[in-house]
């Protein structure tokens, strides 16, 4: 499939800014500007990256615990995360939901989870709502290997294929729920051969190659777009850090670990082959990464000086009567 | 001429007709709620329109596109009922039997309850999960739990518990227009009892109690079916020169403490009817309402008539036992004077 | 598969026995004398007879609402679940759990249950126990088609394939979860289909054919008892009742149930079987017939005269405190 | 000789070490709770022990047959759990977080909480779940509940907060030897708490308040971490002359009302903290309860302390206005003077 340049740039920029995000987070973590748990999705970014290639703001996610690289993906202001992760007013959910719970409804975006399973679910509401509108928006449903033995996403397979839901289920087999394998924890090899227990395509591909990310789930949105119904798509990938940060990741295998980050990187695999092809220079590249890195440096600045909220928040956006 | 009468069922059938002539947002799922689905010689009323037919008939006049049949899949439809409602319908999920709740109970307590304070405000969720509670009917202990009380602990969620058909279509109309979370109650042996219900479509506000029966000696605060035995109460303890006020607060979530402290002004006695088991009860919750803000008017303790903390049992004799009654609560005010 | 004439008497006498028993549950339940809920077995008998003919009651089994077939095949006394019915102090719980309760762990059956998709995590339980233990016990997990889309199961059957649980996973599809067709709930078209979904085997059968039943659950107690893992077997049937008492049943198909009564009787089918190859006669058939019609006589008249549990067992087997 | 100091996870650790030697049918399941299951260099110590490190180690001395690694199935792993214990075994399973609770619900509801009512008797259900449970560690709405008085509503549950690496141990031990199903809160942020623990396996009774400060001016029930809280407000209020009585229920379910009522019959005045929702709450309960049969004894109203009707929020100001702390105790208790 031929990309324009454009959408290469596009791809680059967001796959980087994902990453960018993600060590800068890990950094203020670490500096304690950042409370709670954090869960960084570097090492995965083309999948969230390669799938949003395809969608409109109009679109709907549902997302994980591992959030923040979909967000990006999907268009949420860098900043405005920062700043949430940071607990500050200017947050995209005003300092009140943090990692685990980023959502920018304008941008399609339902939300981060703190629940496994969680998502699925919710995925089927908003397939329902353009179902019953007649809209032709999809909503992409992510979920880690680990979420693949929750009830709740049985159910959900099953009722966006029964009622032909425009739904794309994406497994991010990143191979580990916390520190138990996937070969453990799942009794098949592949996520996306259980698609057939729901009468649904599915595809097993690799996650670290966003040309094959964007082909296979080019293909399933055009399917929901049309009334065709959902697609599973397994997106085999690995991530960089820990489970979230502090984890002393004693169960990785060295080898494969250094593989990943050294071979496997999705970001050096899409330069490679992008300068290979002479489609994109170095100095374009170069470019794009100066203006990430300025923009992540704005927003972590951004963050650090916006107030927190005023303790009347905690009162708001919820009834309360007593 | 005569008021038209309605029993519980129909007032919430006809709430529901109401609203969904009136906005075409609102749609219906869950088991059966239409019934037969994809079965051919199936077009009408001879539907189930769900366990109780409290349905029936809508899918004749909405079509199966509004009206929706549901695997047994409590996560997913009613996560799909929260998804929907975040994205901009306003759906009425029928949940069966409260005492089903637990297979999807993370929807309600994480997503429906959570994402709108979560999402700093960004998203609302306008949903209505109807549900039958309540023993009686001898279902046993999964089937005739009332449950309120867990509902009612979490922030998000308003919780709704009618008591007669006229409330009961109010209640229901006022719960769909409401963009909260909204948990409906409905007592499965009051589906067949009548009252007067006004044809027009109206309201009444969630949060605010009715006194069913005023009074002077004592308040008598009472939920959902047990209104009408404090009613029953009322009138043994009249022959006896008591006089009740009858208080049916009928939204548990949010709670119309006002109400109950004027009363307790009046009387200075309070005895709370709840047919939940005790512990973290609403029987408690409005004991310690009263214990703490009203605590100058009362005369004496305040007393609760609940179920034991023992599960239902299935046994008719048990059961009659183990449930609050007109004798219990006469009981229970009797012992204040 | 070679039959004994014992097990063959076996098979015809329980079968019998059941639709007996809930012939009379549906009468009694009609004069008042039974109160609740009551979901009614007859038409799949050859299901729960056919399976049980390989357990002894060291075994174990997980029920539905719809149990007493299961409980019947499984040895549980029909006097003491009629008593049960009737919420008699000499039921099998006491008359505390009722139709949807009924338990007899001395017969290794782990409860009907009132929630749909209940049973199945349970099963994994008692699966887990014998596994650990290193008995040879199995555990029978029954479930219906309306079932098969409870998260639970999904979340069961693949705990049971990691761990390689000694246990059956049996769904008894009889077309109707509630008024709600199979075609329109589930997404494929047999359930056990889904079993590769799990890596373990997957049989879909004739679920009123009791040889059938016999030879697939005979391999999957096989594969279970000497360690390796679960099955997963859909018998196909049909109710011959509502899916309770009181249920119009609109949403049949005059033909399709007709059908099933007059010529795919379970019952039916296994006497036409046996005398057509003369391994049992019409005589001996009356002999049970008198002998089991003579049981549930017995079984009504004792629920009937048994008394009612008094009313301080309210408060018997739980903690209560305050 | 120094009493033996443990930190709350190292107690919690050698009451599992201790009763899994002394009894084989205790199996410990949950997520992670060994680590890296199937990971061939993983033996030992390196192994995660649960995500908070509280099991680490025994999985080395015990083996991957009874320490047990689960998928993310909670209703699976649960339902086993109560599955397992029915037929015999006496299993521990860890549920992570309290929050979690939510997808594995009706095992808890309508199982493991019912199974032995509805069987009459014939089946009993020997099992703990451990959990984590509380507010401060800015893990926001879905990760920093408590909702012990959910469980405490429901009948067949035995419910335990310790506040102190002693109790933990004592109350783990007397749990896992208990024939009930009983959850297990571990408050999140006293996990680095140390306190005199000793070695041998010893048990508090299920049941039994603590009194962890005499008084005799006020009378404050806090339940787990908020009992830290309480006794730095009774220091407070010392200085200011009001000698307050500290209780520690340590079990919501059973709940030793006479050590509560004990006390406020000497001091008159109750103030209870719960880090709850204050709606249906364990706050509610110990009112309600005291509003009943200990009306007699009060000088006032009675006080509770809670957390509001909101969500937990993630923004660190938010969250510590959000949470109950010893000036708001002190507060509440200088209102009643
Ligand atoms: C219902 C529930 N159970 C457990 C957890 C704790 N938990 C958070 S993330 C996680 C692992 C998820 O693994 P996976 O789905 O593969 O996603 P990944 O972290 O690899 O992206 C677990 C067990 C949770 N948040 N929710
Ligand atoms: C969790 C839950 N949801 C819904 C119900 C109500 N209900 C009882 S039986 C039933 C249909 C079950 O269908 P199936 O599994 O096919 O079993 P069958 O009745 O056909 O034997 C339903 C929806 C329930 N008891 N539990
Ligand atoms: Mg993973
Ligand atoms: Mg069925």
């Amino acid at each position: 499939m031929e990309l324009s340049k454009e959408k290469l740039l596009w791809m680059y920029e967001r796959m980087q800014l994902i990453r960018t995000f993600e060590n800068r987070v890990k950094v203020e973590f670490g500096k304690g500007k950042i409370p709670g748990f954090v869960h960084l999705y570097a090492g995965e970014e083309a999948i969230a990256v390669g799938i949003c290639a395809n969608l409109t703001d109009a679109d709907y996610m549902t997302s994980t615990h591992r959030g923040h690289g979909h967000c990006v993906a999907k268009g949420v202001e860098p900043r405005g995360m920062m700043a949430e992760l940071f607990g500050k007013a200017t947050g995209t959910c005003k300092g009140k939901g943090g990692s685990m719970h980023i959502a920018d409804m304008d941008k399609g975006m339902l939300g981060a989870n703190g629940i496994v399973g969680g998502g699925p679910p919710l995925a089927c509401g908003s397939g329902l709502t353009a179902k019953l509108n007649k809209t032709n928006q999809v909503t992409i449903c992510f979920f880690g290997d680990g979420a693949s033995e929750q009830g709740t996403l049985h159910e959900s397979l099953n009722l966006a294929s029964i009622w032909k839901l425009p739904i794309i289920f994406v497994a991010e087999n990143n191979g580990y729920a916390e520190s138990t394998p996937a070969h453990y924890h799942c009794s098949v090899e592949n996520i996306a051969d259980r698609a057939s227990a729901y009468n649904m395509p599915g595809v097993t591909l690799d996650g670290n190659d966003i040309f094959a990310v964007y082909e296979a789930s080019h293909e399933a949105v055009a399917r929901a777009r049309t009334g065709q119904g959902p697609t599973l798509l397994e997106c085999k990938t690995y991530r960089f850090n820990g489970h979230f940060e502090g984890d002393a990741q004693t169960y990785k295998i060295a080898a494969e670990n250094e593989k990943y980050q050294k071979e496997r990187d999705p970001i050096k695999l899409f330069r490679d082959n992008v300068l290979a092809r002479h489609l994109v220079s170095e100095a374009e590249f170069k470019a794009i990464d100066d203006r990430v890195a300025a923009q992540i440096d704005e927003g972590v600045k951004f963050a650090e000086e916006s107030p927190f909220p005023d303790v009347k928040e905690t009162y708001t956006d919820v009834y309360v009567n007593y | 001429m005569a008021e038209r009468q309605l029993n519980f069922g129909q007032a919430l059938n006809e709430a529901m007709r109401q609203e969904m002539r009136r906005d075409p947002k609102v749609i219906l799922l869950g088991e059966d709620v239409a019934g037969g689905a994809d079965v051919d010689h199936l077009h009408g009323d001879e539907a189930w329109g769900g366990v109780l037919g409290v349905t029936k008939g809508l899918v004749k006049e909405f079509g199966r596109d509004r009206i929706i049949d549901t695997p047994i899949s409590e996560s997913g439809f009613i996560g799909a009922a929260v998804g929907a409602a975040v994205t901009g319908m306003r759906p009425i999920a029928e949940m069966m039997f409260v005492g089903f709740m637990g297979v999807c109970f993370d929807q309600l307590l994480n997503q429906g309850a959570k994402l709108r304070y979560m999402f700093g405000g960004k998203a609302k969720v306008p949903l209505v999960i109807r549900t039958i509670c309540g023993g009686g009917y001898r279902a046993a202990a999964q089937h005739s739990q009332v449950l309120y009380s867990l509902f009612t602990h979490i922030p998000g969620l308003k919780t709704v518990v009618p008591a007669t058909p006229y409330d009961a279509k109010g209640l229901l109309i006022s719960s769909i227009r409401d963009d909260d979370l909204v948990i409906f109650f409905e007592d499965i042996t009051l589906g067949a009892m009548k009252g007067p219900v006004p044809e027009e479509p109206y309201t009444i506000p969630l949060g605010k109690a009715d006194i069913k029966r005023p009074g002077s000696d004592v308040t008598i605060v009472a939920i959902g079916k047990m209104v009408h035995h404090a009613l029953k109460a009322a009138d043994e303890l009249q022959k006896q020169g008591k006089s009740a006020e009858v208080i049916d607060p009928r939204t548990l979530s949010p709670f119309d403490e006002e109400a109950v402290l004027e009363s307790v002004k009046k009387t200075g006695r309070l005895v709370v009817v709840d047919e939940s088991h005790p512990r973290c009860s609403m029987a408690a919750d409005i004991a310690a309402t009263v214990a703490d803000k009203g605590f100058d008017y009362l005369n004496g303790p305040i007393k609760t008539v609940t179920a034991p903390h023992t599960p239902v049992p299935f046994s008719p004799p048990l059961e009659d036992h183990y449930l609050p009654n007109p004798q219990k609560i006469t009981a229970a005010v009797l012992s204040l004077f």
